[in-house]
């Protein structure tokens, strides 16, 4: 683990040196002498060569320093702080909700392969994987937002708005709802395929048929004895998720302006605040890793088989 | 008598068990430990033992598809083992394997022809026109038809497979072939055409075979000679009518015991073995049999029995003997 | 003795994109109270699917019970609900399979397989269905039973599991006990000691057997009555001793002169030629016809039927309609 | 001898199969894929695509006189009409023209990318599974590291950089195609790499080593063949994600910038609420397209899968 991280962070100084201009071009006030330009740079490191500033940034990133955002003027440590939850929020609702929906309907859709109700599921997840996020969205935002005012355009909240408690809840999730759904809709679509076909592989297996000549009942057959075998693959892509919950869903954020990590590193693209964009990649990376390591984890929970020793 | 084709001096085979985040070694599966014989040319030797014994990887090491751990076999007098990788490759179409599995044997994507020919064209053995005469010749006599040649595996049963797999081996005019399980896989009535088969390739080119099997009965009919093996070692080696009629080994014994015969007026004294076959990562120490053994001595938990000729080429590993 | 299980001209056919697979085709036979029955034929030839069919384990679909009739304790199984079917499984009937590396579910402990079938059928609290359970481990051979109850069928070897297996099918003290080749994935020294069990327990429990494999030695150790099938079909039924002795059927003889026999020597086999038709092409008239030595005009046209040649000795060829 | 002839001939009789219907592995797969009628609306869907984009700004141009660049000053922001079947857009340029051209660059910038990836993946598979060991080792680390990266935000980035550096627009098509294929080789590699673990496993590479076989025929004969069922479904796949990522970027102004046209692009014009409120020709269309050309090739895709596997058989 320790080595990929290594590696992923020198992939991403590497993307950032390539970039033309450095750190300075980003804060630059047209007015500053050259004088202080150049002391600027010395106090930055930035006349050294590249090893030695990966060497300072690694440091920096080690003690929790990711350096200050050129355009929020902050921290970056402070800004991720900022806007990170909401997008953990939205993404958490809407992984609960996809797996509520996503995997039920992968195991109706294989314990009745080929029948009409697969078909349409399968048919249903394949929308879900081919629509664009951006296009959805804009397609909800008109129908339900602007032509029939049934929910808010955009935001988090109900501008000026100082409910608290449960009333502040009420108005979060109204403002949730369409970029719940365009969320929702991919990763269900995704999820039950993955269901659909662990589950029909497993109740091919003989253990499946020793459970019906026991004379069990069929839903105990599927939903005890298949669906606990079928799930093992399943619940490793959990742990894939983490990262995906905090990098939130950026286009689908950036479309409903949902105050998350998403449009901001938009922005900070946009304004080239590396310093910025090199934090979030690199807490990205990281809980990918941690991601895979929970998988990892869960999987020898679940599966009798690999008990971690 | 014959000249001797192979020589197998104890021959070990140890593969790595890896654990751990940096894959250490943390022990070694002795899945060939310490086995020597010869084999003749012309002589059909069998071996048999239960699944996880090592009989397998003993035939694919000898043909060295396997790294040797330890020992040496010399086929025509040479080292396999020390042979360079272009010597090693003019050697292999003398020596050749039949594969248990007639589906993951052959290449799916292609045709039978190619499966057969193929190693004639790459080792140039004749010139290309000759290739067809020489698969057409290999198919008749494996009993599969020429128009056979332009159709792909999957097209065919589990003993038509079998026939090509044998013909693959066939067509290189090959002296010694190990037949790795080669009718396990079969139905009943298809593994008798399959062991006349080889029985009959045999009296016609003079091959020696290894003939690798857990069927007692099928070794018995086909091999001179059969060894006995049993967590990586042989225990027991002879003449297959003396083995049969007059085995030594208690495991050889109980193996032949067990075998179930169809003739429902045999009533036969069983030695029912108790207990598992020990895993070969953790063999028991001295005799590896001493666990299950119905016999048993203090000297066999001890000390390992030596591999000995105890008369008329009737060889035995056991202490009591 | 008398009749426990008797099937009627069973058909089971499988409907798949390819065409219709008759994989049962007009199978009658049956099976007293305290025999056993072995089922003998090459894979494919409908053994297993004989025996899924009592139990209606067949996959639907593509599989489909077309016809016929399985009479059990005096109810029509093919007319049985899918809750009466329920009730008989693991119960009155209940199987053991060919694979006990695949027939255990591999996330639930031994004891919760086996106490599972108990409560369902028995009306036991889990207390007692698991001292029942670790009562029926040790009745099957497995040693440190109270501790084998809590493992996971990947902590033990092949043939514990096989002997797992037979303990969670006689848990309910069922009437018939059907084995789908239960010795055909172990070891030969294995083999030998779970036929043992099998044996001992048949003697203790009375319970009738129905052992399909395709081991003739196997079937002369165990079996009291004997059935061999080909292409789907019967082809010949007698008792173990008649059916060794006196073998009528060409396929039935061919079987027994293609397998070496460890205690005799002969220079060569006798094989049949040919392979096993295909289930989509069967060959018209008698389906061993293509293969057999002995096929005469009317093989090549018209069907045999099974008729009774000798006292209980049934075959299905036309070489021996003269006799009938 | 005279005795096994005999059998042999038998044999050949008992088979009695007719000599001239041979089933290729590839016959039997594209027989099976006929049946798959979702399968066969993707694989028309997406063929009536692609001739659109090839030939469809031919016949506006020759026929009709239009180009993607040419503007109508007298219908702007126009609706559907008779002469411009889809309306027009801000500047007066026909929506119609400018889609079938945003569809050969989609699709092209699909094909190319993919085509990367899998070059690029299969190569870096095969030598990690082939070789093995420590060179296995290796490659698999730095697959890992490039698999940390969540893909769309690097995708962001390395486009953002690529701005920096003020690429000509008509290049810069040539630039994301090359960003999104180096970015999407990894998934490849391990399923290429996992294939040749398991086919040399496989008894058929055995025997290849016990005929004693140069190398490259192993590889470029056995092993090769056997992976291309899973390489070409997952390129199929692939094409579709290449386009949804090529066509985000493009919406976010990252990717094909004007005056090029792309599918993306195209839609942009709905951040505006008058526009997607009232002009709705001007984003609709191009995002129904991204949408069915997707869809398209993932009913095919997934039919191919389907097709492809040997132990699906109804």
């Amino acid at each position: 683990m320790i080595p990929v991280l290594i590696g992923v962070s020198i992939i991403i100084f590497l993307i950032f040196q390539a970039a033309p201009g450095d750190a300075l071009t980003g804060m630059m006030d047209p007015k500053m002498s050259y004088e202080t330009k150049q002391k600027l740079r010395k106090q930055l490191h930035l006349d050294e060569p590249g090893i030695i500033q990966y060497k300072y940034w690694v440091q920096n990133v080690l003690k929790g320093d990711f350096g200050e955002s050129f355009y929020f003027k902050q921290p970056v440590g402070k800004v991720m702080n900022t806007y990170i939850w909401n997008s953990f929020y939205l993404s958490l609702a809407s992984f609960i909700l996809s797996v509520l929906i996503a995997i039920p309907i992968g195991v109706i859709s294989a314990t009745r392969q080929y029948s009409f109700m697969d078909y349409f599921f399968t048919v249903f997840a394949l929308i879900g994987i081919s629509m664009p996020s951006f296009f959805f969205g804009l397609l909800l935002i008109k129908w339900f937002a602007v032509d029939i005012k049934l929910f808010p355009v955009s935001g988090m909240m109900t501008a000026g708005s100082t409910a608290v408690g449960f009333a502040k809840f009420k108005d979060v999730m109204y403002h949730m709802t369409l970029p719940l759904i365009v969320l929702t809709l991919g990763s269900v679509a995704g999820l039950m395929r993955y269901t659909r076909s662990s589950m029909l592989e497993v109740i091919r297996q003989d253990y499946v048929r020793t459970a019906r000549a026991k004379g069990l009942r069929e839903k105990v057959v599927i939903y005890k004895h298949a669906l606990r075998n079928a799930l093992i693959p399943v619940v490793t892509i959990f742990g894939m998720w983490l990262p995906g919950l905090f990098s939130g869903a950026m286009i689908t954020e950036a479309i409903f302006n949902w105050p998350g990590i998403g449009p901001i590193e938009l922005l900070a693209v946009n304004n080239r605040d590396y310093p910025l964009l090199m934090g979030i990649n690199m807490l990205l990376a990281f809980l990918t890793l941690l991601g895979n390591l929970i998988a990892d984890v869960t999987y020898a929970l679940v599966d009798p088989r690999i008990r971690l020793k | 008598m014959a000249e001797t084709l192979l020589k197998v001096e104890n021959l070990k085979k140890y593969f790595p068990i890896k654990a751990g985040v940096f894959q250490r070694t943390v022990g070694y599966v002795k899945a060939v430990d310490d086995v020597s014989f010869e084999l003749k040319e012309g002589e059909t030797l069998g071996f048999v033992g239960e699944s996880g014994c090592g009989k397998s990887t003993t035939g694919r090491t000898i043909l060295r598809l396997l790294d040797k751990t330890d020992g040496s076999v010399y086929f025509e007098g040479k080292d396999i083992f020390k042979l360079s990788r272009k010597e090693l490759r003019s050697i292999r179409p003398k020596m050749q394997i039949i594969f248990q599995d007639p589906y993951s044997s052959l290449n799916p994507r292609m045709t039978v022809g190619e499966i057969i020919g193929e190693a004639l064209v790459d080792h140039g053995i004749v010139s290309k026109g000759e290739v067809k005469d020489r698969v057409l010749e290999a198919i008749e006599m494996c009993g599969l038809a020429p128009y056979h040649i332009r159709r792909y595996p999957h097209e065919f049963s589990g003993g038509q497979r079998q026939r090509i797999g044998i013909a693959r081996a066939l067509v290189l005019n090959p002296k010694f072939i190990v037949c790795d399980e080669p009718v396990s896989a079969l139905d009943v009535s298809i593994q008798s055409q399959i062991v006349n088969l080889l029985c009959d390739l045999q009296q016609k080119f003079g091959f020696s075979y290894m003939f690798i099997s857990h069927d007692l009965s099928v070794v018995k009919h086909i091999s001179h000679r059969v060894g006995v093996m049993y967590l990586g070692s042989l225990v027991e080696l002879a003449d297959k009518h003396e083995l049969y009629k007059n085995p030594l080994h208690p495991y050889t014994k109980a193996l032949l015991s067990a075998v179930p015969i169809p003739d429902p007026t045999l009533k036969r004294e069983r030695i029912i073995l108790q207990g598992d076959i020990p895993s070969p990562a953790n063999p028991p120490s001295g005799c590896k049999f001493h666990t299950r053994c119905p016999y048993k001595k203090d000297i066999c938990s001890q000390e390992i029995p030596k591999f000995r000729d105890v008369g008329g080429g009737h060889f035995v590993a056991c202490h009591l003997v | 003795m008398g009749e426990l299980l008797s099937i009627k001209n069973l058909k089971t056919y499988f409907y798949t994109e390819d065409g219709v697979i008759k994989a049962v085709d007009d199978v009658s036979l049956s099976i007293r109270e305290g025999e056993t029955l072995g089922v003998v034929g090459e894979s494919g030839c409908g053994k297993s699917i004989t025996a899924m069919s009592i139990l209606k384990l067949i996959p639907n679909p593509p599989g489909k019970i077309v016809d016929g009739e399985i009479i059990f304790d005096g109810k029509d199984l093919t007319k049985a609900t899918d809750e009466e079917i329920r009730k008989i499984r693991g119960n009155k009937i209940s199987v053991i399979f060919q694979e006990p590396m695949t027939s255990l579910n591999p996330v639930f402990t031994i004891g919760d397989q086996i106490i599972e079938a108990i409560v369902l059928h028995q009306n036991m609290n889990k207390e007692k269905a698991r001292e029942k359970a670790i009562d029926m481990l040790k009745l099957v051979g497995i040693p440190r039973a109270d501790e084998v109850v809590d493992a996971y069928p990947h902590e033990l070897s092949g043939g514990m599991r096989q002997r797992a297996m037979i303990a969670m099918a006689m848990a309910c003290n069922p009437k018939l006990l059907i084995a789908d080749e239960p010795t055909t994935a172990l070891d030969v020294t294995i083999q030998a000691q779970i036929l043992d069990l099998m044996r001992d327990l048949k003697n203790k429990t009375n319970t009738s057997i129905m052992l399909i494999t395709h081991d003739l030695g196997v079937v002369a150790e165990m079996a009291d009555h004997v059935v061999v099938m080909y292409a789907g079909k019967v082809v010949e039924e007698a008792n173990v001793y008649e059916i060794f002795k006196n073998p009528m059927h060409p396929y039935t003889l061919g079987l027994l002169e293609s397998k070496p026999i460890l205690n005799q020597d002969k220079d060569r086999l006798n094989s049949i030629p040919g392979q096993v038709p295909n289930p989509l092409n069967m060959p018209e008239g008698c389906y061993f016809h293509p293969r057999c030595s002995k096929a005469m005009d009317i093989c090549r046209r018209e069907q045999p039927e099974l008729c009774s040649v000798k006292d209980g000795h049934r075959v299905a060829c036309h070489l021996y309609r003269e006799v009938k | 001898m005279a005795e096994l002839k005999k059998n042999t001939n038998k044999n050949v009789e008992l088979k009695g199969a007719k000599k001239e219907d041979i089933m290729s592995p590839w016959k039997v797969v594209k027989h099976r894929l006929r049946r798959n009628k979702l399968a066969m609306v993707g694989l028309y869907t997406l063929l009536f695509m692609i001739i659109l984009a090839i030939f469809g700004p031919i016949v506006q141009k020759y026929v009709f006189g239009i180009t993607m660049e040419k503007i109508d000053l007298y219908n702007i922001s126009a609706p559907p009409s008779l002469k411009h079947p889809l309306g027009t857009d801000e500047v007066g340029r026909d929506i119609l023209t400018r889609l079938m051209y945003g569809g050969r660059i989609s699709l092209t910038v699909g094909i190319v990318a993919v085509s990367i990836s899998v070059v690029i993946g299969s190569i870096i598979g095969g030598i990690s599974g082939y070789y093995g060991g420590v060179v296995d080792g290796i490659i698999m680390r730095l697959v890992d590291i490039f698999m940390c990266f969540p893909f769309f935000p690097l995708l962001l980035m390395l486009a953002a950089v690529l701005s920096d550096y003020k690429v000509d627009p008509k290049y810069r098509i040539y630039f994301v195609m090359i960003i999104i294929g180096i970015l999407s080789w990894t998934g490849l590699a391990r399923i290429v790499r996992g294939q040749i673990l398991s086919l040399r496993e496989q008894e058929f590479m055995q025997a290849a080593e016990a005929l004693g076989l140069r190398d490259r025929r192993k590889i470029f004969r056995h092993l090769l063949p056997n992976t291309f069922a899973s390489i070409i479904v997952s390129a199929t796949l692939g094409i579709g994600s290449a386009i949804l990522s090529e066509s985000a970027l493009s919406y976010l102004g990252l990717g094909v910038t004007p005056p090029y046209p792309s599918w993306g692009q195209m839609v942009q014009v709905a951040t505006d609420y008058y526009v997607m409120q009232y002009e709705y020709w001007k984003w609709i269309p191009p995002g129904v397209c991204i949408f069915l050309t997707v869809m398209a090739i993932n009913l095919f895709g997934d039919g191919l899968r389907d097709a492809l596997d040997p132990k699906l058989k109804r």
